[in-house]
């Protein structure tokens, strides 16, 4: 009986002593950089993708790389804090907001970061950035596109990558240009011809704000948006979903949605002979690695926006170089996900350059009036520069998005570039067919 | 015999308390209780008997609430409790214990006892306080602090009895208290049923199958068979009657030794 | 129109399979009147042993069903003899408890081996193949087959439970265990029977549907309650109850549909706004719980 | 005041118990001035809110025997409740805690009526079904912010605000959640021993007695439910301040029923302790396994098999949990 009892008071103490844990010592010459992704759960692939990024970027600003065009790649660590070493603490938040807010606490309190990183699902940066604020420990989020996060008016929280308004008018402007003609490869379409739009989206934050852009954006471009529903991403059917969008006769079918219901969705809508002239994913699920081995031939013709598509190494030197390091380290192209980490990592590097100290004021000031321009990078921005006033507070202006086109070429299957216009590497495949 | 011209008090005493009118019960098709009717006065021990499955427990089901009744009508001390719920019947007097009564769960003696008394207070204290007064009348305070379904059966019911009185009843429906007792606990169980008529003044009726039980402490039985009521009497006229015998027994045995019963 | 009708079609179509999933679950309570809350995940089983085997030896995913059915019905065997056989003599909260810990265990058991990305195959001669019936009515090939092989398991469980000596046997077991064992049957070994079948049914049932649904280690419980709806609507305990059960909750999942029809029918500004797809499956918990209320025993029940 | 005597009385205890009772009590109390990681005062608050949704699971479920699995529905309406209240109305956390429970409790009679007409596994069921269609409704409701769920911005008050419950550090909400803790072990021992607990207890071992006793049964549970919910619901309230971010994904899944249940199961159902002691097994290992072999190891998961094993092994071998042992151990010792 004893026994027992003493288990229950062991197990009770356990909770007060056990791992009260040894605070890390902030030891010198290290910043220490909290990144909370999805390793595991439903977005592991994009996690594992993010982590390579961002381990990749570390990696460049720890040491030098000669044979690389960037700043952080000429000195070995951070020269203005003495060559401090940039040291990334990965934690892994399985896409939930409260174990995101739980480890962010940890980070900050027993890890003592000097800033976060992080952390891909809208929903999850929302309740880390909620903690940072309060603890005022500066976060630079690089791959969550909500436009909500930086309408919040935090003052701890910068965002490198554009987000959906951008990037779902980049779309909007696509299907203007297919009407004027402007489109690489196709002569001008009669409006009426892809007047009609559907949208389906997964419905947690990032998902339901896609949607409701959409919504607004249609009004405004004078497009007719016969149907627009959400929808859970870990259902294991879409059938019905997929089906009430078929029964709205869209000629343009738009999702957001992460992977693994990216790939249901395709399967459904072939599987159901759904006919729409042109299918737009809103990044994601859409130019994963799975995506595409999963469904191989049958994607040929979608459309996905996103920042980032091999091609871009043919245009850009610096993406080149790099991506032959990450090809190098992980055997996958740069994507969206990872080039989109590396960035993230890649600011922090300038801004803790220009800061000269790991002081969070200084950290803040610095990020306030941080310029990278654009040659620095590896994806096709004009440069990263920090709204610090107004109600996109934090908010990168210089960003902007690609729409990226899958296409067979020679028995490959490649995302070739067909927006902006000016860039486009190939023609576009107009009306869309199942192949 | 009339009982006329007796005390006013007398007659309070002796007016009916329970009173059935032609209940009849099926089940689906089969005929549990046929048109019984038969009337309890106050403090009358009353014995009811009748070969297995004669429908006793039935007829104590339904006038407890438990079953609806087919057809027929039910008064207790002057309420119509015919279409009432058993927990409604219990909460005007009527108390009844059950056959089986496997007692389950981690309630102790007194625990039990005190969720009878708990009918007629809220207070803990007071439920308390009976709960203790009653196991002392029934001798089951040395048991108090016991796990109720760690106890042999003969304490089980016992306790279920003393529970039944927690709610302080006109009326008890006791349903086969002696079944599966060895003598000794028998004399037990007769004394508590004594002393709750006795000293407690509460009108019984109860279900038995242990005839010198019955026949000694009930001052009326009343014999089902197959449903229907086939005898109503005093202990000495029901062990003579006939049709009783007839039931018991069986037809033939009835006709070889016709003659030695008259 | 096409939209009502394809969608009741649909419905009937993926209702097959859903019955067949239900089937296990009706069994094992009907032969000994436990509930077995870890049934979804026995099905999300059965859909990673079709899909791996499928990948990893390249075959016709349809192919893998003997596969799956024997992995289930050792699942089954197992299980029973492990773990249940200890619990069904303890009380009802022990069963619940313990088919709970089963669910957990057998989940994460899953999460641990396949992480957490859900699964999809997209092999096999069917694929992406589909047959246009007219009036709107596309029937995947992949579906067809899935809910065409169900029927005839379905058909085969219920001759071997009504035709055989064993099914007899299971029958009696459930009718009155006491009765049967004094007729020589040994009931330890019919509850172990009725596992068996139970997982094996359920686990073909994953088999046919990972063709078209994708898989991951949660799904479980979504499928634990369609079963239950489908067993409480059927009646708990009835075989063929459950086939047709099967087939209406097919069709409550397929509400969204015939809501979109009349969204084109009354065409409300406001019907249109409502998100039917999200609430699927909330329609299959509530007709669980109506169907509870209002008919205990189930439709068609025979037993509680 | 003979409620207040009776809660503060727990003089039926085994002095033994009441010892250690209070030196854990004690270390409760002192907890925070002890060095202590973040995650480790995580962990206690989590532990102390488990140990309180325990205890409201307890009293319908442990003394009244009705397994109720559905209990994730009330931590909803209470969190939603109190968020609601403050994004859109700046309403504070002590007007809009009371508020919530009056929304619980109304639900809880409303399904309650039809739920206690089921028994045992289809009442379990049904209760489900219930809480997965409140979550369900809730993840397409706008105004309760839909599946994105609402967030109570933290640079919108400046902490530590007693009134809305906003703070930066946890030791407030430390000490918030364990006077709830106090309170809360308080009124279950009152209510153990109230005419209600012992009507319940009699249910649990055999209604048709009960009611021969004169005991409505129907309304009996129907009461109870109603406590065991608003307790669910306080804490849902508190949760929501303490996350600041409410999803029904998170808050009402069934993963959170499921564990209401286990803490008081496996701690020992109708106990007082019970729930104290699943809880105080389960928080710790939960979040100490995930920490060490999840993180660490990548074996995510492995926490929940433990979980798994465990539970399978206490329902085969002891249903009535760890208190059930220590009593079966206790009368071994007696007789």
């Amino acid at each position: 009986m004893k026994k027992l009892f003493l288990l229950t008071l062991a197990v009770c103490l356990v909770a007060c002593w056990w791992i009260t844990g040894s605070p890390v010592i902030a030891q010198a010459k290290t910043v220490k950089i909290g990144a909370i992704y999805p390793l595991t759960g439903g977005a592991a692939a994009a996690g594992r993708e993010l982590k390579a990024g961002a381990e990749l970027s570390a990696k460049i600003a720890n040491n030098m790389m000669p044979g690389l065009d960037m700043d952080m790649a000429k000195n070995a660590g951070i020269k203005s804090l003495g060559g401090a070493k940039i040291k990334l603490i990965f934690k892994d938040h399985q896409a939930n907001p409260t174990l995101g807010a739980d480890l962010a606490k940890k980070l900050i309190l027993d890890d003592k970061v000097d800033g976060m990183l992080g952390c891909y699902h809208s929903s999850v940066t929302k309740t880390v950035s909620a903690v940072c604020e309060q603890y005022g420990v500066p976060m630079i989020n690089g791959t969550s596109t909500s436009p909500a996060l930086t309408t919040r008016g935090f003052k701890w929280f910068w965002r490198t990558t554009p987000h959906d308004k951008w990037f779902t008018k980049d779309l909007f402007e696509l299907l203007k240009g297919l009407t004027q003609g402007k489109v690489k490869g196709v002569k001008a379409v009669p409006e009426k011809e892809i007047s009609n739009l559907a949208s389906a989206c997964e419905k947690t934050e990032w998902g339901s704000h896609v949607s409701s852009i959409i919504k607004s954006l249609a009004k405004e471009y004078g497009f007719n948006l016969r149907k627009s529903l959400l929808y859970t991403a870990k259902a294991p059917d879409l059938s019905s979903e997929v089906r009430s969008l078929k029964a709205a006769r869209p000629d343009v079918m738009l999702f957001a949605s992460y992977t693994s219901d990216a790939i249901l969705l395709v399967k459904t809508l072939k599987a159901q002979k759904a006919k729409p002239k042109i299918i737009w994913g809103q990044d994601a699920g859409f130019e994963k690695p799975e995506f595409r081995s999963t469904l191989r031939d049958s994607i040929v013709g979608i459309l996905t926006r996103t920042v980032f598509l091999p091609k871009v190494a043919q245009i850009k030197k610096v993406a080149g170089q790099v991506n032959a390091l990450y090809k190098g380290k992980t055997g996958n192209d740069l994507g969206g996900a990872s080039a989109r980490a590396f960035t993230g990592v890649q600011t922090w590097v300038h801004i803790l350059e220009k800061a000269g100290s790991t002081k969070p004021a200084d950290i803040q000031r610095a990020a306030n009036a941080i310029r990278i321009p654009g040659d620095q990078l590896v994806v096709p921005w004009a440069g990263i520069q920090f709204t610090p006033s107004g109600d996109e507070l934090g908010q990168n202006v210089l960003g902007s998005g690609l729409i990226g086109q899958y296409q067979m070429v020679d028995g490959k299957l490649v995302l070739e570039i067909i927006y902006p216009f000016d860039v486009a590497t190939a023609d576009m495949i107009f009306p869309f067919k199942w192949f | 015999m009339g009982y006329c011209g007796e005390g006013a008090p007398e007659k309070a005493k002796l007016m009916a308390l329970l009173e059935v009118h032609n209940l009849t019960k099926y089940f689906g098709g089969l005929k549990a209780n046929e048109d019984i009717s038969f009337s309890i006065k106050k403090e009358e021990l009353v014995g009811l008997i009748g070969p297995n499955g004669a429908g006793k427990t039935t007829l104590f089901n339904c006038i407890a609430g438990l079953y609806p009744v087919s057809s027929g009508k039910i008064i207790f001390s002057g309420h119509d409790i015919t279409a009432l719920k058993d927990y409604e019947v219990a909460r005007l007097g009527l108390a009844r214990t059950f056959q089986v009564y496997v007692a389950s769960g981690d309630m102790t003696v007194v625990e039990n006892i005190m969720v009878g008394c708990f009918m007629r207070t809220r207070s803990r204290s007071q439920a308390k306080t009976r709960a203790e007064q009653i196991m002392k009348d029934f001798k089951l305070h040395d048991l108090s602090d016991y796990i109720l379904s760690e106890l042999p059966v003969a304490s089980q019911k016992q306790v279920a009895i003393a529970a039944a009185v927690g709610t302080d009843p006109k009326m008890l429906l006791l349903d086969e208290v002696a079944a599966g007792l060895n003598p000794s606990e028998i004399e037990d169980i007769m004394a508590t049923i004594q002393h709750i008529h006795y000293n407690m003044e509460i009108t019984v009726m109860l279900i038995e199958h242990v005839m010198e039980l019955v026949m000694k402490i009930s001052d009326r039985v009343i014999v089902l068979d197959s449903g229907q009521k086939i005898a109503d009497g005093n202990p000495e006229t029901i062990a003579r009657d006939p049709n009783v015998v007839k039931a018991y027994l069986g037809e033939r045995y009835v006709h070889e030794h016709a003659g030695e019963l008259t | 129109m096409d939209i009502l009708v394809s969608s009741l079609f649909a419905g009937l179509l993926i209702g097959m399979v859903l019955a067949m999933v239900a089937l296990g679950l009706t069994i094992i309570f009907g032969v000994m009147e436990i509930v077995n809350f870890a049934h979804g995940e026995f099905l999300m089983v059965g859909m990673y042993t079709g899909l791996l085997t499928a990948q990893a030896t390249g075959m016709e995913p349809l192919l893998t069903l003997p596969v799956a059915a024997a992995a289930g019905f050792l699942l089954g065997i197992i299980c029973y003899f492990g773990f249940v056989k200890f619990v069904i003599r303890g009380p009802m909260v022990a069963q619940l408890l313990g088919t709970f810990g089963l669910m957990i265990f057998l989940r994460n058991l899953a999460l641990l081996f396949f992480g957490a990305e859900d699964r999809a195959i997209h092999q096999g001669i069917l694929v992406g193949k589909s047959f246009n019936i007219g009036m709107g009515v596309i029937a995947p090939a992949t579906k067809l087959a899935a809910a065409a092989l169900s029927v005839i398991a379905f058909w085969a469980v219920w001759l071997v439970i009504n035709r055989t000596k064993i099914g007899k046997a299971l029958t009696a077991t459930s009718l009155n265990p006491q009765g049967a064992r004094y007729m020589g049957i040994s009931t330890e070994r019919m509850n172990a029977l009725a596992w068996g079948i139970g997982g094996g049914t359920v686990t073909i049932a994953g088999a046919l549907l990972v063709n078209f649904w994708s898989v991951n280690p949660f799904m479980g419980l979504l499928f634990t309650m369609i079963a239950f709806a489908i067993v409480a609507l059927g009646g708990f305990g009835s075989v063929s109850g459950a086939f047709f059960a099967g087939l209406a909750v097919g069709v409550i999942t397929e509400i969204p549909g015939i809501w979109d029809f009349l969204t084109y029918i009354f065409n409300f500004g406001w019907m249109a706004d409502v998100p039917m797809t999200s609430l699927k499956y909330m329609w299959v918990y509530l007709a669980y719980f109506v169907i509870m209320i209002v008919r205990p025993r189930g439709l068609f029940g025979w037993k509680r | 005041m003979e409620a207040l005597s009776s809660a503060l009385d727990f003089s039926d205890f085994p002095r033994l118990d009441m010892i250690i009772a209070g030196v854990l009590g004690g270390l409760l109390v002192i907890f925070p001035a002890t060095p202590h990681s973040a995650f480790a005062m995580a962990t206690m608050i989590q532990f102390l809110m488990f140990s309180l949704y325990g205890m409201g699971w307890n009293t319908i479920g442990g003394y009244g025997g009705q397994v109720d699995l559905g209990k994730a529905q009330y931590v909803g309406i209470g969190a939603f409740t109190t968020a609601v209240l403050m994004v859109r109305w700046d309403v504070p956390f002590w007007v809009s805690m009371p508020i919530g429970v009056c929304f619980a409790v109304i639900w809880s009679f409303i399904i309650g009526y039809p739920l206690f007409r089921l028994k045992g596994h289809y009442f379990a069921i049904a209760t489900i079904a219930t809480s997965l269609v409140l979550k369900d409704i809730f993840e397409v409701w706008d105004f309760v912010g839909a599946a994105c769920g609402i967030e109570i911005s933290p640079i919108k008050y400046n902490p530590p605000d007693f009134l809305h419950l906003i703070f930066k550090e946890d030791i407030y909400y430390y000490y918030v959640i364990l006077g709830f803790f106090f309170l809360g072990i308080l009124y279950v021992n009152w209510f153990r021993k109230s005419r209600l607990g012992f009507q319940l207890r009699s249910i649990k071992d055999n209604e048709e007695v009960a009611k021969s006793l004169g005991i409505n049964v129907h309304w009996a549970k129907i009461k109870t439910y109603a406590i065991a919910t608003s307790f669910v619901s306080v804490v849902g309230s508190f949760h929501a301040c303490y996350i600041k971010n409410i999803e029904p994904e998170d808050t009402m899944s069934l993963d959170i029923s499921i564990l209401i249940a286990l803490m008081a199961m496996l701690g020992g159902a109708g106990s007082l302790w019970g729930p104290i002691i699943g809880a105080g097994v389960l928080i710790p290992l939960k979040s100490y396994l995930k920490e060490w072999l999840g993180a660490r190891a990548g074996l995510i998961g492995i926490d929940l098999i433990v979980y798994g094993a465990i539970i399978m092994l206490v329902s085969a071998v002891e249903p009535r949990g760890i208190w059930g042992i220590v009593e079966k151990v206790r009368r071994r010792k007696r007789n």
